[in-house]
């Protein structure tokens, strides 16, 4: 029995380290790909023809890029993630503080967003059809359409320059107090929740109405349960599924695609590190930075496939 | 005895997708007196089940309850408000649906489901519910009783989950219980079983109950009164035996005559057909589910070496329970699943193991129809494209041709033309399956496999069915190969039938010989079919050990 | 008050002011002074002035938080390596050149207590004794031979290697003495050793993680692309050091972000101001614009070997249909100075004023497509963000040329990698060069035939001798003659158009003091951190 | 359900009021978008007035953007490339994810399991480098630009298409069709395709919103869309700075994206009975 969800687990496993290693493979190719390698980018307006040259020899960019991708890949069993090319500092140390950081962010949006997703989503479902259920549906698609640099243009206005009660900066390394951490967070927070709670709730609400048809909720309904017990006892179990699906599919998006959140607040996460990587073609920053994004999708939907996997009892 | 239950010129409307409003019940009326069981007979649209739940005071989505009124104990449950019925639903009246499989709720241990009803009105503390669960669980003589209820629906077998929830209905022991068809998914060994259960719990309980049903025989063994629906409409009431016996209206009297369909008349000397080489010959079939293990079998073996032959026009009828693998052969025979091992010849021809590499001629002469009229029906085309495919594809016919053949199969399922420009999800069961019939005629086939095609289906329905058949074996001199658990069915259009249990085929024989049948399988298989006899469940004499050695409760 | 002197200028006032800051002591100054051929008594006045001007009485202490508008991963503090104007700022925080730029772009002498040349061919550098990097070491000629040297090795990347290479020979006559070589004369070697690349590392240092330097701040926390922070140097080299107990600095890209976060005082200095956003802080109290032309300018380059630049009467008649006034009025909001079509900048005394801009002229711009047959085509046009407002630029050009019938295909193109992949490829693209100290390197640079940079690959013989000569002369007035003559030239013959010099604007809060204008750009040519404070 | 007498027929088509309105937003944009050029009052690349960020006055409708230029005209050309381009994108990414996910369920197996694998590999590549590679490798240009936003949306559409087909797929009909010997593209047509339209129309809503964005990031990669033009999205970027004083130039281009938007989703949600009965 539970061997069964064991063994379609490993197998969920497996197949995510296929797609990682064809992901790095494919970030290579493109990267190489790309115009210009980091020595022309580094001098700049000075690279000229012997500037670039020489620099490129000093720093061994003459062997082919299939090797130097090789090497990078091996590396990566012995924990070693290379030197990134732009500034010789170990790409470790590059990455390790602003991936602390992005995580801090993308977990307490996560805290934040998800519940107040989830329960628009389920109340919405439960009084289908009524105002508040379509006053929901509306603003969810409103509130996404409105461009993300937007809206966080607009909150530090209010909050920052006009109200003054926050910071317009994320200062991530001043955190010593919890009430500080709300004052850092607060803005991006929002921000990125408007961006990532619509779909969120448009598929829990889907998943739940779909669950509220099913006998057993009618069956319940006839032992005499009340509405809210047959949506949060009955109908919410059986639609974990798509629903974590959904949330997985959104979270995803909070690694590599805050760049403008990180940008307007200053806040040093790993999406404009990936960012910067390919406009100096890092090669060791970008492949690792593009790792690092892969996993944490595949980290997701395989979790969520998971979840659902687990929480269905047929299975275990 | 006084009322329980007095239902007064009941009304219930119903909104169809396009907007239109029908009555679905035209004014009923009738009492349920104490301790009396009454059960609602009628085909399915016949509002038996509607009326049974305006007992509750709900109507299902898109209907409404619109007159009349349902006064339970004193109370109408129609003008109550949603509140003060959801009070009473559960502890008052309560309700077993007809497919538990569907009304468990999968992600629920069984015992959460059983006692919820006390917690949610919260009647008594865990414990005390959970050891009254445990001993209902006993009076419905379910296996293990102590530890079933820590188990998930999936994981016990069909019999058993409508067993328990009777348990989960009966847990606050309410007034009156309502029965929605619970047996009709069953097999007729695991039928007897519930049924005996049911009737000695409510005996003992003294509760009223409403039994609904298409099933006379069952009814028969049950219920105290009887009241039979078409239409929305009561077209008779009366005590049990009188219905079965002196039914006073012509539909009742339809319904009886349904239920005893006419013996198949034996087609010309077998030994005829014995010359002939047989249309369709299975050699030592075994076949199945999951990874392929190291004796080159898969994991679930669903079918193990099973070899018969059918010679041409003649019938065969393969009868045997749910999960003994008749599904599964007709699929090999189909090609919908390979065998892993054995030979399908057909027509003279060895057949490829999978249907993408038969030919399309082997494929056109050997058609298939499905148990489940709805889901083998496309819901987003019309009938008329449906059955028209098949002519373009076998017969590479053009447009008109195929309109006019169109027409001439629907004529053939005895289906209105205009049929055609309708959706499947417009039509009723008889008529779905009838267009599935008519699809596999599209073919001009020589064998057509029918895997339970009637037991969806209200008997008279499904009479009108096998009439049906007959008359186009007549005219088109076709083959069947008869899937089904219904005893009687088989009788009525089969020559031969192979018994079969647990994937074997224990028995192979000529219909009409059912008396003397030499495995005890299926001397238990044709002893546990329901009579219309009200005496038959408390007579009926089973070998306990055969029960204990086949039967799947 | 002046009149009484005779050859006493603003510049040397502020020359003096600056002695003062940097902490010189009175009896320094008299002899500077006398030096200048001033009465001991006019002297005394002048100081007088001066430490007035100056002693809007600096406040010690307090932390300063400032943001200028570029930071990626490539950040470096190698001044070798420098690119981006926040590694000027890191480099000229934590470490010091041999001279400086004065707000008139006259040289003064920082590590350098002297430096002397008889033919500008051989130059002899003189060290301030007792100077110590922030390692503790102190500083001596070693150090500076390494850190000069450093330009010439390929494997360094120096952005200036070009410029270094006039430098043959660089060797150490004793502990505090450089004797520096040059291929050809160049009495301009005060000002090179000024610019930001040039600054003194100690010896043998090759992992810059962290800077080792002499500077005004030690640097406490460096990450590339995020920030820096650097803390007062206890004992730095000039009397009286820093004012600013820690300095952080840090790029926000986003231009409203950038002054946002100055409005809402998380930062009290955002570094150039887009045009744009000059209504927000127009009308804020507290805040303060700090402009300088320094001399950086976005230019249109139309390579004259290829076509249409090769076109007779092409470039002129582009330099006629590109509408300066209103680049001026409406791309650039009126911060910026309309050009003529050369790099040397009013901000330098080597402007020739008597250049003027070539006239908005349609109909004779038409004419001149007209004749070089390519009225009507459509011409493309590269443009980027990567090059201030060249996009906007590009667009007032397009409409003008719509008006006349001329095709203009703008074609905008990623910031990312333009440098490497259109400047100076593509037939008709935008420049943006920053501010140079001298002509002789702006020339040598952008317009030589052998010019790293020729953006419109300009060649004349002519050009590249009168370059020459003015580079071993050292009577500034010839030198400013053949100047003016080769600025003719370039605005004439060359395919650059330089519509105008841009106006940098940094915005500062009202507390930040001491902030002054410079010749090498924006924020007191990125050095202003070791001389401004914060009032309370 | 009743039916809300808010509701009216056509043809036994009926669609709600909610519905109708936003057909008439998208139906309204689409129609602007194709009569831009002669409806415009100035010339988009024109500066045609000396102060920035005008007020909306009688002169300038919807008053100036950061040049100077009318910023009414701007978006209404601006409407060619916003709806334009995201419809069409919206269409290919998902045609192309739907087409492959019915492909993927049918077929099964190992060619499930590539496509699967490799668009999820697809779907972890940043946006950004992906729009640079283009950039570089193809060069920018319309279609280009509307292929660009096409595959980067595809990965999602074909997730979504391939959960719901899996389960029709499971269906006795389609069964029967195999057991007739359709090849695999009947199966896929006829048998899937209307069976998965209706969540795969409420799907193509969100897609489209995000599709819009994306648009105005991807045109200052260089890609597509090219200046004086501009789409909305990034008319609200280049007016961003006006944002703190209210300036209309970033306001009524956010309003525009957002009717836009809303108007989609409010049609597909709200469409007619019989084309979303077709959703199982």
């Amino acid at each position: 029995m539970n061997k069964h969800v064991l063994h379609l687990v490993l197998a969920r496993l497996v197949i995510a380290l296929i797609t990682l290693v064809i992901v790095s493979f494919t970030v290579f190719a493109a990267t190489v790909l790309l115009p210009g390698d980091v020595v022309e980018i580094l001098l700049g307006q000075a690279a000229t023809p012997e500037a670039v040259a020489g620099l490129r020899a000093a720093m061994h960019l003459d062997d082919p890029a299939i090797w130097r991708f090789l090497q990078w890949f091996a590396g990566i069993f012995t924990g070693d993630f290379g030197i990134s090319y732009a500034n010789n500092m170990p790409v470790a140390d590059l990455i390790g503080p602003r991936l602390l950081n992005s995580l801090k962010l993308a977990g307490i949006t996560t805290v934040f967003s998800v519940p107040i997703a989830l329960t628009l989503g389920i109340t919405a479902a439960m009084w289908r059809g009524s105002w508040f259920d379509r006053t929901v549906t509306v603003l969810s698609i409103g509130v996404v359409s409105v461009p993300e640099f937007m809206v966080a243009t607009s909150a530090v206005l209010v909050f920052a320059v006009y109200l003054k009660w926050l910071p317009a900066l994320s200062f991530a390394n001043e955190i010593h107090s919890f009430g500080q951490m709300l004052r850092v967070y607060a803005m991006p927070v929002i921000t990125l929740s408007f961006v990532i709670s619509a779909q969120m709730i448009r598929m829990t609400r889907a998943a739940v109405i779909e669950t509220l048809n099913t006998p057993y909720v009618e069956m319940a309904l006839l032992k005499g349960a009340s509405r809210s017990r047959l949506v949060l006892k009955h109908a919410l179990p059986n639609a974990i599924g798509p629903i974590v699906n959904a949330v997985a599919l959104s979270l995803s998006y909070l690694l590599g695609g805050v760049i403008i959140v990180e940008t307007i607040f200053n806040y040093p996460g790993v999406a404009k590190l990936m960012v910067d990587a390919v406009s100096t073609r890092d090669l060791p920053l970008i492949q690792t930075c593009a790792m690092l994004f892969c996993i944490v999708y595949l980290f997701l939907i395989t979790t969520a496939d998971i979840i659902a996997i687990v929480s269905n009892p047929r299975l275990k | 005895m006084a009322n329980l239950v007095e239902i007064r010129d009941l009304k219930v409307e119903a909104t169809s997708d396009a907007g239109r409003v029908i009555e679905i019940i035209r004014g009923v009326s009738f009492d349920i007196a104490e301790g009396e069981i009454v059960a609602l007979i009628g085909e399915s649209g016949s509002g038996k089940t509607t009326i049974a739940l305006t007992l509750m005071g709900y109507a299902r989505n898109g209907c409404r309850i619109s007159g009349g009124s349902v006064s339970l104990d004193g109370r109408d449950m129609v003008r109550l408000s949603e509140r003060e019925r959801a009070a009473i639903r559960g502890t008052e009246v309560s309700y077993v649906p007809q497919s538990a499989a569907a009304a468990f709720n999968p992600a629920q241990t069984i015992m959460d489901q059983v006692v919820e009803i006390t917690r949610i009105h919260d009647l008594m503390p865990r414990a005390d519910a959970e050891q009254r669960a445990v001993s209902l669980f006993k009076a419905l003589n379910l296996p293990n009783p102590q530890s079933i209820g820590s188990r998930y629906p999936h994981q016990v077998s069909g019999g058993q989950l409508q067993r328990l929830s009777a348990a989960m209905a009966l847990i606050a022991d309410p007034k009156l219980v309502i029965f929605d068809e619970p047996t009709t998914a069953l097999d007729v060994t695991t039928q007897i079983e519930v049924l005996r259960a049911f009737k000695s719990v409510m005996k003992k309980g003294g509760m009223s109950g409403v039994y609904v049903s298409h099933d006379l025989a069952v009814v028969a063994q049950i219920a105290d009164r009887i009241i039979v629906l078409k239409g929305g409409e009561i077209q008779e009431v009366g005590a049990t035996e009188q219905i079965l016996t002196a039914p006073q209206h012509d539909y009742t009297r339809e319904l009886l005559s349904a239920f005893t369909p006419k013996q198949h008349a034996r087609p010309q000397a077998p030994t005829a057909a014995a010359r002939k080489p047989p249309l369709l010959d299975v050699l030592d079939i075994s076949a199945g589910y999951g990874p392929i293990q190291a004796d080159g079998l898969p994991l679930m073996r669903a079918l193990k070496s099973v070899s018969f032959r059918l010679e041409e026009g003649r019938n065969l009828g393969v009868i045997g329970e749910s999960g003994c693998g008749k599904s599964t052969l007709a699929r090999v025979i189909a090609g919908i699943l390979p065998q892993v091992k054995g030979d399908v010849i057909f027509d003279g021809r060895q057949l490829a193991r999978s249907a993408a590499h038969r030919q399309k001629e082997e494929l056109r002469k050997l058609q298939m129809v499905f148990q489940f009229a709805d889901t083998a029906l496309n819901p987003s085309k019309s009938i008329g494209d449906i059955l028209s495919r098949p002519l373009s594809f076998y017969h590479g016919m053009g447009r008109r041709q195929q309109e006019s053949r169109v027409c001439e199969l629907l004529d053939m399922v005895r289906l209105p033309r205009a049929v055609r420009h309708r959706r499947a999800s417009e039509l009723s069961g008889g008529q779905k399956q009838r267009v599935n019939l008519a699809r596999a005629l599209a073919a001009e086939p020589k064998l057509i496999l029918c895997d339970e095609i009637t037991s969806a289906l209200d008997t008279v329905v499904a009479a009108a069915i096998l009439d049906l058949l007959k008359e186009l074996q007549r005219e088109l001199g076709l083959s069947y190969m008869f899937i089904s658990h219904d005893l009687s069915t088989v009788q009525a259009i089969c020559d031969e039938v192979i018994v079969m249990y647990n994937g074997e085929k224990v028995e192979e024989m000529a219909t009409g010989l059912e008396e003397g049948p030499g495995h005890p399988y299926s001397r238990l298989l044709f002893s546990s079919v329901p009579k219309l006899d009200t005496r038959w469940l408390d007579s009926l004499e089973l070998d306990p050990e055969l029960v204990s050695a086949f039967a799947r409760r | 008050m002046t009149d009484k002197l005779t050859n006493w200028t603003g510049a040397d006032d502020a020359m003096v002011e600056n002695a003062i800051r940097r902490g010189a002591t009175r009896r320094e100054l008299m002899q500077m002074l006398l030096a200048g051929g001033i009465a001991a008594s006019a002297g005394g006045m002048i100081l007088g002035r001066a430490t007035s001007a100056v002693a809007a009485t600096p406040v010690k202490g307090g932390s300063l938080r400032a943001a200028g508008w570029s930071s990626s991963t490539a950040d470096t503090l190698d001044p070798a390596k420098a690119s981006l104007s926040t590694d000027y700022v890191r480099c000229c925080a934590f470490y010091n050149r041999l001279t400086f730029l004065d707000k008139t772009g006259v040289p003064q002498m920082e590590l350098a207590e002297s430096i002397e040349t008889r033919d500008a061919k051989v130059w002899t550098v003189k060290l301030r004794k007792g100077v110590t990097f922030h390692s503790g070491k102190t500083l001596s000629s070693a150090d500076v031979v390494y850190s000069m040297n450093r330009h010439l090795d390929k494997a360094t990347g120096s952005k200036v290697n070009s410029i270094a290479k006039q430098m043959t020979e660089i060797k150490a006559i004793d502990d505090l003495t450089v004797q520096i070589t040059l291929a050809s004369p160049n009495a301009d070697l005060p000002t090179i050793l000024a610019m930001h690349h040039f600054m003194i590392i100690a010896d043998g240092t090759t992992d810059f993680s962290k800077a080792n330097g002499t500077g005004a701040f030690i640097c406490d926390t460096f990450e590339p692309g995020v920030r820096s922070v650097g803390k007062r140097n206890p004992n730095y080299f000039k009397a009286g050091g820093a004012h600013l107990d820690s300095f952080e600095f840090f790029g926000i890209p986003d231009d409203s972000a950038r002054v946002n976060a100055l409005l809402s005082g998380d930062i009290q200095l955002a570094a150039a101001i887009n045009p744009r956003s000059m209504r927000l802080i127009d009308s804020q109290p507290g805040v303060v614009q700090f402009k300088t032309t320094a001399g950086n300018y976005t230019n249109l380059n139309m390579r004259l070997d290829m076509s249409p630049g090769d076109k007779a009467g092409f470039v002129e008649g582009v330099k006629h249909l590109i509408n300066r006034e209103l680049i001026q009025k409406s791309a650039l909001r009126g911060l910026a100075e309309v050009a003529n079509d050369q790099p040397v900048s009013p901000a330098s005394i080597y402007h020739n004023k008597n250049l003027k801009p070539k006239a908005f002229d349609p109909d004779k711009a038409k004419a001149l497509f007209q004749k070089a047959g390519l009225l009507g085509q459509s011409i493309p046009i590269v443009a980027s963000d990567a090059a201030n407002s060249s996009i906007d630029m590009a667009m007032i050009l397009q409409q003008a040329g719509a008006d006349i019938g001329m095709k203009f295909d703008v074609q905008r193109v990623p910031s990312d990698g333009y440098w490497s992949n259109y400047w100076l490829k593509a037939p008709m693209h935008f420049g943006n060069i920053n501010p140079r100290p001298t002509p002789d390197i702006l020339f040598s640079l952008l317009y030589a035939s052998d010019a790293p940079w020729n953006e419109s690959q300009f060649k004349s013989e002519k050009f590249d001798r009168m370059l020459i000569e003015a580079r071993g002369l050292l009577d500034l007035a010839k030198r400013k003659e053949i100047y003016d003559d080769m600025q003719v030239m370039i605005a004439d013959q060359a395919g650059t158009v330089i519509p105008a010099y841009l106006t940098n604007v940094d915005a500062v809060s009202s507390r930040l003091k001491g902030l002054e204008a410079n010749p090498l750009g924006g924020m007191m040519g990125y050095a202003f951190a070791e001389y401004v404070w914060l009032e309370a | 359900m009743m039916r809300s007498a808010t509701q009216f027929r056509a043809a036994g088509y009926s669609i709600n009021i909610v519905g109708l309105i936003g057909f008439l937003l998208v139906f309204s944009w689409a129609l602007v978008a194709i009569l831009a050029p002669w409806i415009i009052p100035y010339p988009i690349g024109e500066i045609v007035d000396f102060d920035y960020f005008g007020p909306i006055s009688d002169k300038f409708w919807l008053g100036t953007d950061y040049l100077g230029r009318d910023i009414l005209s701007r978006i209404l050309m601006g409407a060619r490339y916003t709806v334009g381009i995201s419809l069409i994108a919206v269409m290919i990414s998902c045609t192309l994810g739907v087409a492959l996910g019915m492909t993927a369920a049918v077929v099964g197996g190992w060619f499930d399991t590539i496509l699967s694998r490799f668009l999820d590999a697809l779907n972890s590549i940043p946006s950004k480098l992906f729009g640079l590679v283009v950039v570089a490798g193809i060069g920018s240009s319309i279609p280009v630009l509307i292929m660009t936003l096409a595959i980067i949306y595809t990965p999602g559409a074909y997730r979504f298409a391939r959960a719901l087909s899996v389960n029709i797929n499971t269906m006795d009909f389609v069964t029967v069709a195999r057991a007739r010997g359709e090849g695999t593209f009947f199966l896929i047509r006829s048998e899937i395709l209307p069976n998965i339209l209706g969540p795969v129309l409420a799907d193509l809503g969100l897609r489209f919103v995000f599709i819009v964005l994306l648009l105005s990031g991807l045109s200052f990669l260089g890609l597509g869309v090219q200046p004086p033009n501009a789409d909305w999205g990034a008319l609200v970027r280049e007016n961003i700075g006006g944002l703190p004083f209210g300036a209309p130039a970033v306001i009524f281009p956010s309003i525009a994206i957002a009717s836009l938007t809303i108007g989609v989703n409010l049609l597909i949600d709200n469409l007619p009975q019989k084309i979303r009965d077709r959703s199982t």
